[in-house]
């Protein structure tokens, strides 16, 4: 069965027989280039799709059932709507961050996706220090949404930005220290050697107690440093109406809407690989029936379910709890959060030293 | 004469902002003005700019005859459309002197009890969303639309019934009227424990609402609240128990009241209030007394000269009918004392040192509805 | 694949975003007119600027963070080698994190992190 | 409190009051000039505690205008009417929202639809009506609005 | 300790009460099928049923004969409050030669009427009820304003 790892290899040897090796890295980048934009586009689609379904099973509503079959096609329609929309430049803002910031905000969803692993040996580049490359890559994000903010001249996009600022910071440190217990575990920063350590076991069920807290606070810090709700401070509808995107429109609001999306998938992409085992098919015990059943599932369909997985569970959160207060969204992090993962780390620290995960 | 609106631009000497919430405003549940003056999050001065849907319903009422200017109350706080009809039914009634048969009471008061279902229902899938819970509004729906439902079918109508003239009420029940509110009865004693599981026993929902938008017993009273909102501050002013009209003096039911004067309290309230009318419903539904729907009254009708004057507790609050009659077939005055007022003046109190998060949650408590306020 | 693929995602980034605008601005032809350029403040114009000196409990916390985040990054490099150190990276993080946390008890009675 | 009790206790706070009975509350036409001063005693004499002001409105007699005000306690349970009368053109009375605070809203209610002016208002502008509006009182009986009005 | 107590007592309800809240919304999820709400409003035309009573428009009821039981009294319009009815009468000759008062055009202006149902009450002769009809937008308004009666109806026999 071809697998994903394999038809990149053919490309790769294809690509380099035919051409000289410079211009072979050109044409990869330009498949990746045009891959990424792809994946982009079919999540946007897929999600925003998703999120509907989900909301209107819990709302005892159909949802979009109009366009296509089961209303499939409805985020197409929407983009399309989108597209002929009119991208407003208000008079007052400051034109160049204004414009700038989508592209901000898109760029950094993108180059995030470089070190993930979406099936086994798939990977754009395997980073020597790819968690930490995510982490860093991630508070970028902020600048973005600061920007846009700021640019706007509005009242509502000024606060909804700097909630966001103060949000995305603070909960950043708490989906860190939740990061370096796997780290410590694991003993690499590299995401290739992450999942491969976890061929024996998913972290989940190998670290008990620390992995969990850490499992635990990772979802609660990343649905806030998404903008999510209960933490989307910075959109906060029935506060600010649209906080810091609200004199956004037509492509350069959808660009953020996409980019929201894909930052979900990127941090739940992240939550897979180092707690539930990337592209790790699920084992029990060795060389057993049931596992070779379950090394059949190609490894790119068991990375996508327990990202879709973990997606959908951040949209449960959602439509689910009253948002938070500004206040007490950062009590939360630095009473609860923060002093618990630090002693969650140690608790890592000291089981990884005695050797007591399995 | 008129004052100019003073705009102080106070924001430059001491970095206050000042943020225009409303008319368009997802919060503000239709077309209330508030420009509320923040420094960094926190609310220093609400001030609430009304008439965006001024109607001018008193003057309205002036030039229409006794049995027309009731269905114009309809508008006014259109989540209790039955109550204010209701009022001012009793009101022309007052003058008039005429004695209302049993079984028009009893229905009267069955559909009131229905209406503040309905418009509690309302309020607390919109009091969710307010604070950010998206999917309890759609349960509200649920329920609120089995109310509607039946109001469809003994009333013909969904939400400005106009259904009560003077002396009874337009029609008979629909002879499927008492099995629908039973059903409906059922029905919502199995859902509101799930509104209690998924909100008012949410820590994040709680954390919201405690100790913010504090109100104490002396502040409401001089403010003039009324309904659950001076409840919650532990004032007792229900009109069906202190000045009962129609069957209420025959029936059973508590006066649910808090005393910490928070939004919490508000809200808690209001459930309680939910429960109540349930119990009222149960106690009614089954032996609505058979006879006339309508008293005896003139084609056309004239109150004799004089001031009359009636309450009845609507869903937010205590709404008073002030009718002048100078012996005409048209009122000469009409003043509604409408609840939201009031209740609204207290905002600015309320609110001040909150943060904007808070503005809203308390917004949601209060259950403004804005043609009520605006009238 | 190197780090040239970085150069080749953000390319694909802004020729995705720019794409995006420029095909939406060629299938419309947008008008101007003075309410369009307001800024949205539920339909009533904005009363004083924007661009204020904000509240500074925003920037609070952006200090704060800005002390934890440096010492997470001192974390990295450390939780890479605790298995091959073993009990002394034990010691040396307990030390560190009760300096850390010392400060961050002292931050909170000074009330820094009490929003404002 | 029955009503002669609260007719005796009334006057003798204000001995200019004119009491009239005969409609359902008890009603006291006071003199527009120590409208304050009583509107204190009503609110601070044991006995009477009129803290509740449920009602505050004015009606326009073409001649004059009266305010009425609707006062009840929230602790005897017991409601009594006030009313003043106002001269036609240029009314001004003292304003009571120090005393109960629902007056602040509902005086400047009045304020625009009649054009009383309450003196020592803490805040006296436009409520309902537009800024910047121009011309007569909408609630008095010779307001004409010839674009909105339908005469039926 | 009393402190970390209470701590950890917190989050554990904090923990309780959100699982609860989401318990509900996963049951609801997983009974999509069985709880839904929404009404497929075009669709469901056929099966549709409005109550008797809904009131969405004043008709004059007209039977076989084309004959209608309006008086042209008025009351109806003298009950409106708006002014949504304007009756026009005319004086219909009979075989021996009396005037009598008669309907000519009932006019009904759709766009002022708020359904309040007086004018049916207000009818001495049934003439008129209220119809289940409710979809009434068009893009003229002039379309609203509806002339009751149909053409060449006369009042039927027997109705004072």
């Amino acid at each position: 069965m071809p697998s994903l790892e394999h038809i990149a290899n053919l490309v790769h040897d294809w690509l380099n027989a035919q051409f000289s090796p410079g211009l072979a890295l050109f044409f990869e980048f330009f498949i990746i280039g045009v891959l990424i934009i792809g994946l982009f586009s079919i999540l946007g689609l897929v999600l925003i799709m998703m999120e509907r379904k989900v909301s209107a099973w819990m709302q005892l509503r159909l949802g979009p059932n109009r366009v296509g079959p089961k209303g499939m096609f409805q985020t197409v329609a929407d983009t399309v709507k989108l597209i002929v929309k009119e991208g407003m430049t208000p008079d007052g803002v400051d034109k160049l961050l204004f414009n700038l910031a989508p592209f901000i905000v898109m760029i950094v969803a993108m180059v995030i996706m470089a070190p993930l692993m979406f099936a086994k040996n798939f990977q754009i580049w395997d980073i020597n220090i790819g968690v930490f490359f995510i982490t860093a890559i991630s508070s970028l994000s902020v600048i973005g949404i600061l920007m846009a903010g700021w640019a706007s001249n509005n009242k509502y996009s000024l606060l909804g930005a700097m909630r966001s600022g103060a949000q995305i910071v603070s909960y950043e440190l708490s989906a860190g220290f939740a990061l370096l217990t796997i780290v410590i575990l694991t003993g690499d920063l590299k995401i290739s050697a992450i999942v491969n350590a976890q061929s024996d076991g998913w972290w989940i069920f190998k670290g008990h107690l620390p992995v969990w807290i850490a499992f635990v606070i990772f979802m609660i810090a990343v649905t806030a440093e998404t903008n999510r709700a209960p933490f989307d401070m910075a959109e906060a509808e029935s506060e600010l109406t649209a906080g810091f995107h609200t004199e956004y429109s037509g492509m350069k609001f959808a660009l953020f809407f996409l980019a929201e999306y894909v930052n979900i998938f990127v941090v739940c992409a992240l939550g897979a690989t180092l707690f539930l085992g990337g592209w790790q098919p699920l084992h029990f015990g060795t060389g057993t029936g049931f596992n070779r059943v379950m090394d059949y599932i190609p490894s790119s369909i068991w990375f996508a379910g327990k990202t879709f997985f973990l997606i959908f569970v951040i949209m449960w959160f959602r439509w689910t709890f009253p948002r938070l207060r500004i206040d007490q969204l950062l009590n939360l992090e630095w009473k609860y959060l923060l002093p618990i993962s630090m002693f969650n780390l140690l608790l890592a620290t000291l089981i990884t030293i005695m050797g007591w995960h399995f | 004469m008129y004052r100019e609106t003073a705009i102080v631009n106070e924001s430059e000497v001491t970095g206050d902002l000042v943020i225009n919430m409303g008319p368009q405003h997802p919060a503000t549940h239709g077309v209330l003005h508030l420009v509320v003056h923040i420094n960094g999050e926190t609310i220093r001065k609400v001030e609430p700019h009304l008439g965006y849907i001024h109607r001018s319903i008193e003057k309205m009422s002036e030039s229409l005859s006794y049995r027309q200017f009731i269905y114009v109350t309809s508008r006014m706080d259109y989540l209790s459309s039955h109550i204010n009809n209701h009022a001012c039914a009793m009101c022309v009634e007052k003058g008039l002197q005429v004695e209302v048969p049993p079984r028009a009471q009893y229905i009267r008061v069955i559909m009131d009890e229905l209406t503040r279902i309905a418009s509690h229902t309302l309020w607390w899938g919109a009091m969710a969303m307010d604070v950010g819970a998206l999917t309890p509004f759609f349960l509200a729906f649920r329920e609120r639309e089995m109310i509607n439902d039946i109001m469809e079918e003994t009333c013909g109508a969904r939400l400005t019934m106009n259904y009560m003239v003077p002396g009874g009420v337009m029609y008979d029940l629909h002879p499927l009227f008492q099995q629908r509110v039973k059903e409906f009865i059922k029905h919502f004693r199995s859902k509101i424990d799930e509104y209690d599981e998924l909100v008012t026993g949410n820590i994040i929902f709680q954390n919201r609402m405690k100790g913010v938008g504090i109100l104490t017993k002396e502040d409401a009273v001089s403010y003039g609240c009324s309904g659950p909102t001076a409840r919650g501050s532990g004032v007792s002013c229900d009109i069906r128990k202190l000045y009962p009209y129609e069957v209420y003096d025959k029936v059973q039911f508590d006066e649910p009241l808090e005393t910490a004067g928070d939004s919490f309290a508000r809200y808690l309230v209001r459930l309680q209030e939910l429960r109540q009318s349930m119990s009222i419903l149960e106690q009614l539904i089954d032996d609505i007394p058979e006879g006339d729907i309508q008293a005896k009254t003139k084609a056309v009708l004239k109150l004799p000269k004089g001031e009359f004057y009636t309450r009845a507790e609507t869903a937010r609050g205590e709404l008073g009918v002030y009718i002048v009659s100078e012996g005409g077939t048209t009122p000469y005055r009409i003043k509604y004392r409408s609840p939201g007022f009031s209740n609204l003046s207290a905002l600015d109190h309320m609110a001040r040192g909150g943060k904007i998060g808070d503005l809203v949650a308390m917004m949601g408590t209060l259950d403004l509805v804005i043609p009520d306020i605006d009238r | 694949m190197g780090g040239g693929s970085l150069i080749a995602l953000m390319i694909a980034a802004i020729a995705f975003s720019g794409m995006a605008i420029l095909i939406s601005k060629f299938v419309l032809k947008a008008t101007t007119n003075k309410q369009k350029g307001e800024a949205y403040e539920c339909g009533i114009p904005t009363q004083g600027p924007s661009w204020i000196q904000f509240n500074v409990g925003y920037y609070l916390f952006a200090l704060i963070f800005l002390i934890f985040d440096v010492e997470l990054i001192f974390l990295f490099p450390w939780a890479v080698v605790v298995k091959q150190v073993g009990w002394l990276a034990f010691v040396e993080i307990i030390i560190f994190f009760f300096i850390l946390f010392m400060g961050f008890l002292y931050a909170h009675k000074k009330g820094a992190l009490q929003w404002k | 409190m029955t009503n002669e009790e609260l007719t005796i206790k009334i006057s003798a706070l204000q001995p200019a009051l004119v009491v009239e009975e005969g409609q359902e509350w008890l009603q006291f036409h006071v003199d527009n000039k120590d409208w304050l001063a009583l509107a204190k005693q009503l609110k601070e004499t044991a006995g009477l505690d009129f803290d509740y002001l449920f009602c505050l409105t004015c009606v326009d007699w073409k001649t004059h205008l009266s305010m009425v005000y609707h006062l009840s306690s929230t602790l005897h349970r017991h409601t009594i009417v006030i009313k003043i009368k106002l001269a036609y053109t240029d009314p001004v009375v003292e304003t009571v929202s120090g005393i109960w605070r629902t007056a602040e809203f509902h005086e400047r209610e009045v304020y625009e639809m009649f054009g009383v002016d309450f003196l020592h208002h803490p805040d006296l502008r436009l409520l309902i009506l537009p800024d910047g509006w121009e011309g007569k009182n909408p609630m008095r009986k010779d307001f004409e609005d010839p674009v909105n009005m339908i005469k039926l | 300790m009393a402190f970390l107590k209470k701590y950890f007592s917190n989050i554990f309800q904090a923990i309780r009460s959100l699982t609860t809240g989401m318990r509900i919304t996963a049951g609801y999820a997983l009974r999509h099928g069985k709880e839904k709400i929404t009404q497929q409003y075009p669709d469901n035309k056929k099966t549709l049923v409005l109550p008797e009573r809904f009131r969405g428009e004043v008709v004059l009821t007209h039977d076989e004969n084309n004959e209608h039981a309006c008086t042209g009294c008025t009351a109806c319009e003298l009950a409106c409050p708006n002014g949504t009815i304007k009756i026009i009468t005319k004086f219909d000759v009979s075989p021996e030669g009396k005037k009598k008062k008669a309907l000519d055009t009932f006019i009904y202006h759709l766009e002022l009427c708020t359904m309040c149902n007086l004018c049916i009450e207000a009818c001495p002769t049934n003439a008129i009820r209220m119809a289940q009809t409710f979809e009434h937008s068009v893009f003229d308004r002039n379309k609203l304003t509806k002339k009751l009666n149909n053409p060449g109806s006369k009042i039927r026999e027997g109705v004072e």
